[in-house]
């Protein structure tokens, strides 16, 4: 292990009570539980206040694009399957710019953790409605449940929703999000209900509005069906569902090539390229 | 018939609706050709739709290499009016034109006097006789060949090894297409060994490929194991080469849901210390502008082809054009360093592409590959491919081990060697843990406005640029190195100035030819031959002489230099830039 | 009724057999049907083979940037209320890079009628995967389903399936998502099955992929929680519902303001200026 | 205490820490000195972030209009120690300090030794005796006020009107803070009508606005109907103001879900004949090169504004830049013509954006409004705003009137006026229907790779431009005409040159002035000054001196022109852009 030194974690530089620290202590906490070592771990971060919280790891951070973290993170995992990729974002990230993309990294299955940290709001530019508003929502604009969307990809894997409010079942349902993606297994989507007190403050209201499925014996989170009924059926009743909504069965580890462990040169792949030049030869079969 | 008349340097139209196969028997005739030991410069002029539409098949075949189609047609094979009218206006007085006469004869009028017509109605033929229109290829195929003075038997193998991959009853079917097409020429009284009398071409065991083929092989060739992409015309086959092929080398390709992913995943791959590239063309890279900005930003190299073609926005898909040059050397926000380099044929494509994965990761940061249609899809002979000259030249890349030496590691690094670059650790390199932002960063990566800093930084990430001139391509320099006129250009122009310069010198004037192959930084090349000489004409392929603004931005002087510009889709042939440039030195005199 | 002469409707120019040329014929004869001028049609096209649809009607006609339609007829449909806005294009347009504005048409559901001409293909790139492919899917790429994605936004309103194949069907579909959209209930979203016989020749199996839900008294598409189940049991024995597949209920028209008809200068204008500005007067109120 | 002076123009400083209320007092203070005749000019010095980092409010309030801020600080508030740094570098010698002592008093040595400090643990004394940090503003008010040699009873007026929407409890818990903060500065000597004796300001009912409170305006006023945007600092105010304002005008803002929605749903909009506008900053305006491009090649008016941040990439987000200017001239694929307007102050920012949206219809293309962080963020009084200079102009707009005295309607005629820009029908217009392509296409609008057409299609869009220079806006002179010595720039350094030519002139170097305000195409203002003097230096806040790049590029030769540079992400003051030149001046003596 190298002892070189490297950057010191800043101090947050979020407001005092913003939601945001939850899940920074809840990421501490499962990164601390995993014994990962940090230099294995790529906190992959949108444009927010929620894209700071790679700065307070002492892992290795990228700030990706406002709404681009999801093909960076993916990039990433591809490239190198051995690390631990996390993408962290708001969810003006990610559900309003960079909702195409969350449509396919549900579709695509790439295997890496994303953590949409929804305080319905745009935090950083101050305070304007972001679509994945629902607690006073403006029904004229409609809004994205990033859980409905993720059972609406037949080929999405991991579902879930956490409260930073709920600190307990949040490191629960994270630690079995970055185990689902570390097993190979695929995308998993954590969304964190993460209030901000700044321009939004929702903080009284969610302790009605969340459901625990976890605690609900009548939640199959196996059933991607029945996980919609019930999602849909509490949003009729203006609450919506916290904990594994989903999670498919069928989701097996899947072998990948690693890139960044092939070789750049050498004569195993003189003789690939030479092969490959033959089949442009005029001559040639 | 005609005396057998002794050709070195054919050039052949084959022309009809899209989708007829207008392009399967260009190929036939390419390969019979490239078997003797022909040069090749095959091209295509089509629309941007599947079937229908005008569509053209363009060969140059000629015993000396050749990085262009020459002026005049030889041979113009028309499967409809619309081909035979296109083709007309080129053909040479002796060429040949073997037309369908299923909607009536050519008319002779338009045709050179001196031409040689065959006719046949193979559309109606195949349908007839064979049950389907594609049949009229080999058909034409059989008069095509008895016009090339080729053995009959030799056709028929060509024929045979293109369709080698077709069940047993439609090679045959086709086989009995070609016979068909043979005994017509008979009839027509062209047998055998009529026709012309091919001189020998050069012997060498030739590659054919295209300039895209060569951008992957040569993004392979560099230990380039990353690709993102989305289809674009004419950029596609590139994703397409590198989807079927980086698997073989441990490599992963994807085809993203759009351009903005496929900048960013390269950005998250190249973070991890893959050597990653994109490509796209016009649009596609306009919409990555953003994600280039980041590389310059937060230091990532990652090579970026566009493949250009005519604009502005959707513009004419498949036809060529140098007009994204004000883009790739100004476009994106704010202040960054960047490398454009601009490849002429597919031996530099692959060349300047392996240089480019390089230069990425030592300039840390964006570097453009240019290309434009004609260099990314015309398919063109090289001598093989030099993977010897092939280097992996990773920059300042640390390893765990050059990490465990460091007391301590700091990403943005300014005290280093004073050439801006600071080392760099991958994602997940044991003690090189670091914050990678676009974002203005200190040293570590940690955000920060400070205007001190801020100077520091901004300066640091534009000096780097620098330290790489010297690894620059060069401009490669052709015709009279005295000459008082410099014929100069880039990309898809680089044969044809050749080939100007051996007319205009025939002609009287002669020229010096300078053919630019890095685009941004400006090397100075141009303004040192302006310097030299008394004027310069820079050949681009568009409508405002974007390079020629950028070389003015520059600092060149304007004085002297003159720009030549085409932008109606189609490229100079090498006669009508010669012609362009002595009207305007007679204009001048 | 102007007699000016205006350009002449081309010739498609698709390939013979074209699953699109099924999507042409139902859209002439819905418009035909429904009697609108012309001039009050604005047909708003992808790129693609698809995105040349708007050129052999004689209404107006916008070929949209790849992947752009979506806003550009929202804006379109938002900016005159009372123009017919039909936005058609492709699946690599709507699946692959307008993904996140499709995820944000059915949220905000500004009333317009989406065909999405799914040949399950890039077609006119010649022949790449496309996201949107269902027959022959590669299980390692997942594919969308913009059914599924259209229920699991919450606000959406109208989910419908045809088959260029089905010709009645498709026009009776297509003929309610127009009233739908003009009625301003919302945003009509109409995938149509539109095969590509030159790249990816599925024709022969469609009819055993669908399956008619207009014609399966069990199937309620005023639910969208059974509208969901109904399309993942298809799903599991591969199979796909053809048909109308969900119609919010209470989906009502609802009161748009028409930038079209607002006046740009007038004294009524100048007063609301002169009162705006008002309020940055330094000592005002 | 020092004897009353008094004061004409007066610069205040109030820092803290972000979220802690430095921007409420710095508020108040410019609402009293408002309406005391002041012009006031406002701005911000904060970080990316809510809370916390330090943030400060700048206040410069004159009898006489100014465009920027001052070169020395007049007051100091300072509510800790990082304020405290930062600020002393500008005070001047006689200026006064309020200083927040609860972490211990301020060290003098880095204070002139002229300055007045008054000490106060606003801080401590806010928790301690009203339980809320942020009454710290409040109580430091009262003592700011003193200073200011302002009545009391103005001051309690004040902080009443900027609560007025509070709850009574809170407004009386303020004032009562206030009333401890004047008791705090008796204690301290300074009693009510001590401190600085302000001069009279001049009367006049002026408005207190930002550039982008006047964009919007100034869009509404040109008959603006449709805006379509996403959150981007420093252009969301444009995007907040419209979503407020244009349903009282029957018009739609949509804040979309990103910026490529927003350019393609204002395209929508205008293509119904509405008047629209996007409005996004360096990021944003990158991804919507693409759209831009569109605009350029399917011929549709759409208003672009740039509110120019620190690059490259996501950058300092709250700091001013001039450097996507390279992007706006030279961006997205393929030949297309633009306009680039650039406002300098509030005023202009309502004139020019109306302008550009008429300018927008007329060319039937992009045209840029581009502000920079300073011009769109900071607020300055200005004179009232002219509604009666704003005309609504549609360029070659047909009704359905005109439409039907047509015998037929080709959307992109060539056969116009000879200017390239052809009548166009609005979606909708019954008589008007017509295809709209970015392909190339031919009159009718239908997709066509023709070359003649081509070319004449790229010529016709080119030359619309030419029609449009008339009525593009010319540069602003000042200064000495007859001065060898030209101060050229544009947007946020328009004032900072005013008062550095006057310094300069002071010092000895009459200069002449020019701020440019169209700065493409480019109208050869600079080129003509250039001819006429000495040298022209073309202060810009970009590190590669982007125009004067594009102003080579445009042809303007370089000799004689220089460029002054700042890229720290702060503004010019007058006397550090005046020291700049005369360095440079001496150094060339
Ligand atoms: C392309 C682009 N557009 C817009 C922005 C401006 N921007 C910065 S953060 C942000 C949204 C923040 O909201 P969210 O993602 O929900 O994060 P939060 O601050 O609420 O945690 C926006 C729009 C940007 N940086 N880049
Ligand atoms: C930004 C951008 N990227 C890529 C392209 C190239 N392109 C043209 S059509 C097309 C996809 C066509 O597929 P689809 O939308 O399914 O339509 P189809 O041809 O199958 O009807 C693509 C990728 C483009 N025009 N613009
Ligand atoms: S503004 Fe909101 S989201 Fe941002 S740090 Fe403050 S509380 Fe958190
Ligand atoms: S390629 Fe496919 S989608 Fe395109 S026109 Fe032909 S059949 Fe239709
Ligand atoms: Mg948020
Ligand atoms: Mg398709």
């Amino acid at each position: 292990m190298n002892v070189t030194r490297t950057y010191e974690p800043a101090a947050p530089v979020w407001c005092a009570g913003c939601g945001h620290f939850g899940v920074l202590n809840a990421l501490r906490a499962v990164l601390r539980d995993l014994e990962l070592p940090l230099h294995e771990v790529f906190v992959v971060a949108g444009i927010g206040c929620s894209g700071s919280i790679q700065n307070y790891l002492g892992a290795y951070g990228y700030h990706a694009l406002h709404g681009r973290l999801l093909p960076a993170a993916a990039g990433a995992a591809l490239a190198n399957p051995e690390l631990t990729v996390i993408g962290a974002g708001g969810d003006g990230d990610g559900y309003a710019i960079g909702a195409g993309h969350l449509v396919h990294a549900f579709r695509r299955n790439v295997p890496f953790t994303y953590l949409l940290m929804n305080n319905e709001t745009y935090g950083l530019t101050k305070g304007q409605r972001s679509p994945g508003r629902f607690v006073d929502r403006d029904p004229g604009e409609g809004w994205v449940d990033g859980a409905l969307l993720g059972l609406g990809i037949p080929s999405s894997t991991f579902v879930a929703r956490g409260y930073s409010g709920w600190p307990e079942q949040l490191a629960r349902l994270l630690r079995a999000a970055i185990e689902h993606a570390r097993s190979g297994r695929g995308f998993a989507f954590l969304e964190v209900v993460s209030p901000c007190v700044t321009y939004d403050d929702t903080y009284s209201r969610w302790r009605h509005v969340l459901h625990d499925v976890d605690a609900d014996p009548g939640w199959d989170a196996t059933d991607r069906a029945a996980a919609f009924r019930g999602a849909v059926r509490l949003a009729a009743e203006d609450r919506l569902p916290a904990g594994l909504i989903f999670r498919a069965p069928d989701a097996r580890p899947r072998e990948r090539p690693a890139p960044a462990s092939a070789p750049l040169e050498g004569e195993a792949v003189r003789r690939r390229l030479r092969e490959l030049a033959g089949r442009y030869l005029v001559d040639g079969s | 018939m005609a005396v057998a008349e002794r050709v070195t340097d054919l050039n052949v139209m084959v022309g009809g609706q899209g989708g007829d196969g207008s392009l399967t028997l260009v190929g036939l005739v390419a390969d019979l050709l490239g078997r003797r030991g022909y040069h090749l410069y095959e091209s295509r002029d089509v629309g941007s739709r599947i079937k229908g539409g005008c569509a053209a098949g363009l060969l140059r075949a000629s015993t000396v290499p050749r990085g262009c189609l020459g002026d005049r047609l030889d041979l113009l094979v028309a499967f409809d009016r619309e081909a035979l009218e296109r083709g007309a206006p080129l053909l040479r007085e002796r060429a040949w034109v073997v037309h369908d006469s299923s909607d009536g004869p050519a008319p002779r009028d338009a045709l050179p006097p001196g031409a040689t017509v065959v006719e046949a109605p193979f559309g109606r033929l195949a349908v007839r006789d064979l049950r389907r229109d594609l049949y009229k290829n080999s058909l034409a195929f059989g008069v095509v060949a008895r016009v090339l003075g080729l053995p009959d038997g030799d056709a028929e193998q060509a024929l045979r090894r293109s369709l080698r991959r077709l069940p047993a009853r439609l090679v045959e079917a086709n086989v009995q297409a070609l016979r068909r097409g043979l005994e017509h020429a008979g009839e027509a009284g062209l047998g055998e060994g009529d026709g012309w009398r091919l001189a020998d071409g050069e012997a060498g065991r030739r590659l054919l490929l295209s300039g895209n083929d060569a951008v992957a092989l040569g993004f392979l060739a560099a230990g380039g194991r990353f690709f993102a992409g989305y289809p674009i015309t004419p950029a596609t086959e590139i994703l397409d080469r590198l989807l079927a092929h980086l698997p073989a080398f441990g490599g992963t390709a994807v085809q993203c849901e759009d351009e903005l992913a496929a900048v960013n995943m390269a950005i998250g791959a190249a973070l991890t210390g893959v050597r990653a590239m994109t490509a796209s063309s016009g649009p596609g890279i306009a919409l990555m502008q953003e994600g280039i900005g980041q590389l310059g930003s937060a230091e990532i190299g990652v090579v970026v082809v566009d493949c250009q073609r005519a604009g502005p926005s959707t513009g004419m898909p498949t036809k060529p054009e140098q007009s994204d040059l004000g883009m790739l050397v100004h476009g994106a926000n704010g202040d960054f360093p960047r490398i454009v380099l601009a490849p002429a044929d597919p031996a530099e494509c692959f060349e300047l592409t392996a240089l480019a994965v390089n230069l990425a990761e030592r300039l840390q940061g964006p570097v453009y590959v240019a290309l434009d249609q004609a260099v990314a899809q015309d398919a063109v002979t090289v001598d093989g491919i030099d993977l010897d000259a092939v280097t992996v030249e990773r920059g300042k890349l640390l390893g765990e081990a050059d990490l465990a030496r460091l007391g301590e590691y700091r990403r943005y690094s300014l005290n280093g060697d004073g050439d801006g670059i600071s080392p760099w650790a991958p994602v997940g390199a044991c003690g090189g843990c670091h914050l990678v932002t676009g974002n203005e960063h200190d040293e570590w990566g940690r955000v920060s406005a400070d205007p001190g800093n801020r100077v520091r930084m901004v300066e640091k990430r534009l000096r780097k640029l620098d330290a790489l001139l010297p690894g620059l391509p060069r401009a490669l320099r052709a015709g009279d190195p005295d000459a008082e006129v410099v014929l100069a250009g880039f990309g898809m122009n680089g044969g044809v100035l050749l080939e100007a310069a051996d007319a205009l010198a025939a002609a009287g004037l002669p020229v010096q030819v300078l053919r630019l192959r890095t685009l941004w930084p400006v090397l100075g090349e141009l303004a040192e031959a302006a310097e030299r000489s008394r004027r310069v004409y820079l050949v681009e392929q568009n409508a405002t002489g974007q390079y020629a603004r950028v070389l003015a931005g520059a600092g060149l002087p304007a004085a002297g230099l003159e720009s030549v510009l085409r932008f109606d889709g189609r490229p100079f042939r090498p006669a009508e830039l010669a012609r362009a440039i002595l009207e305007r030195e007679e204009a001048r005199a």
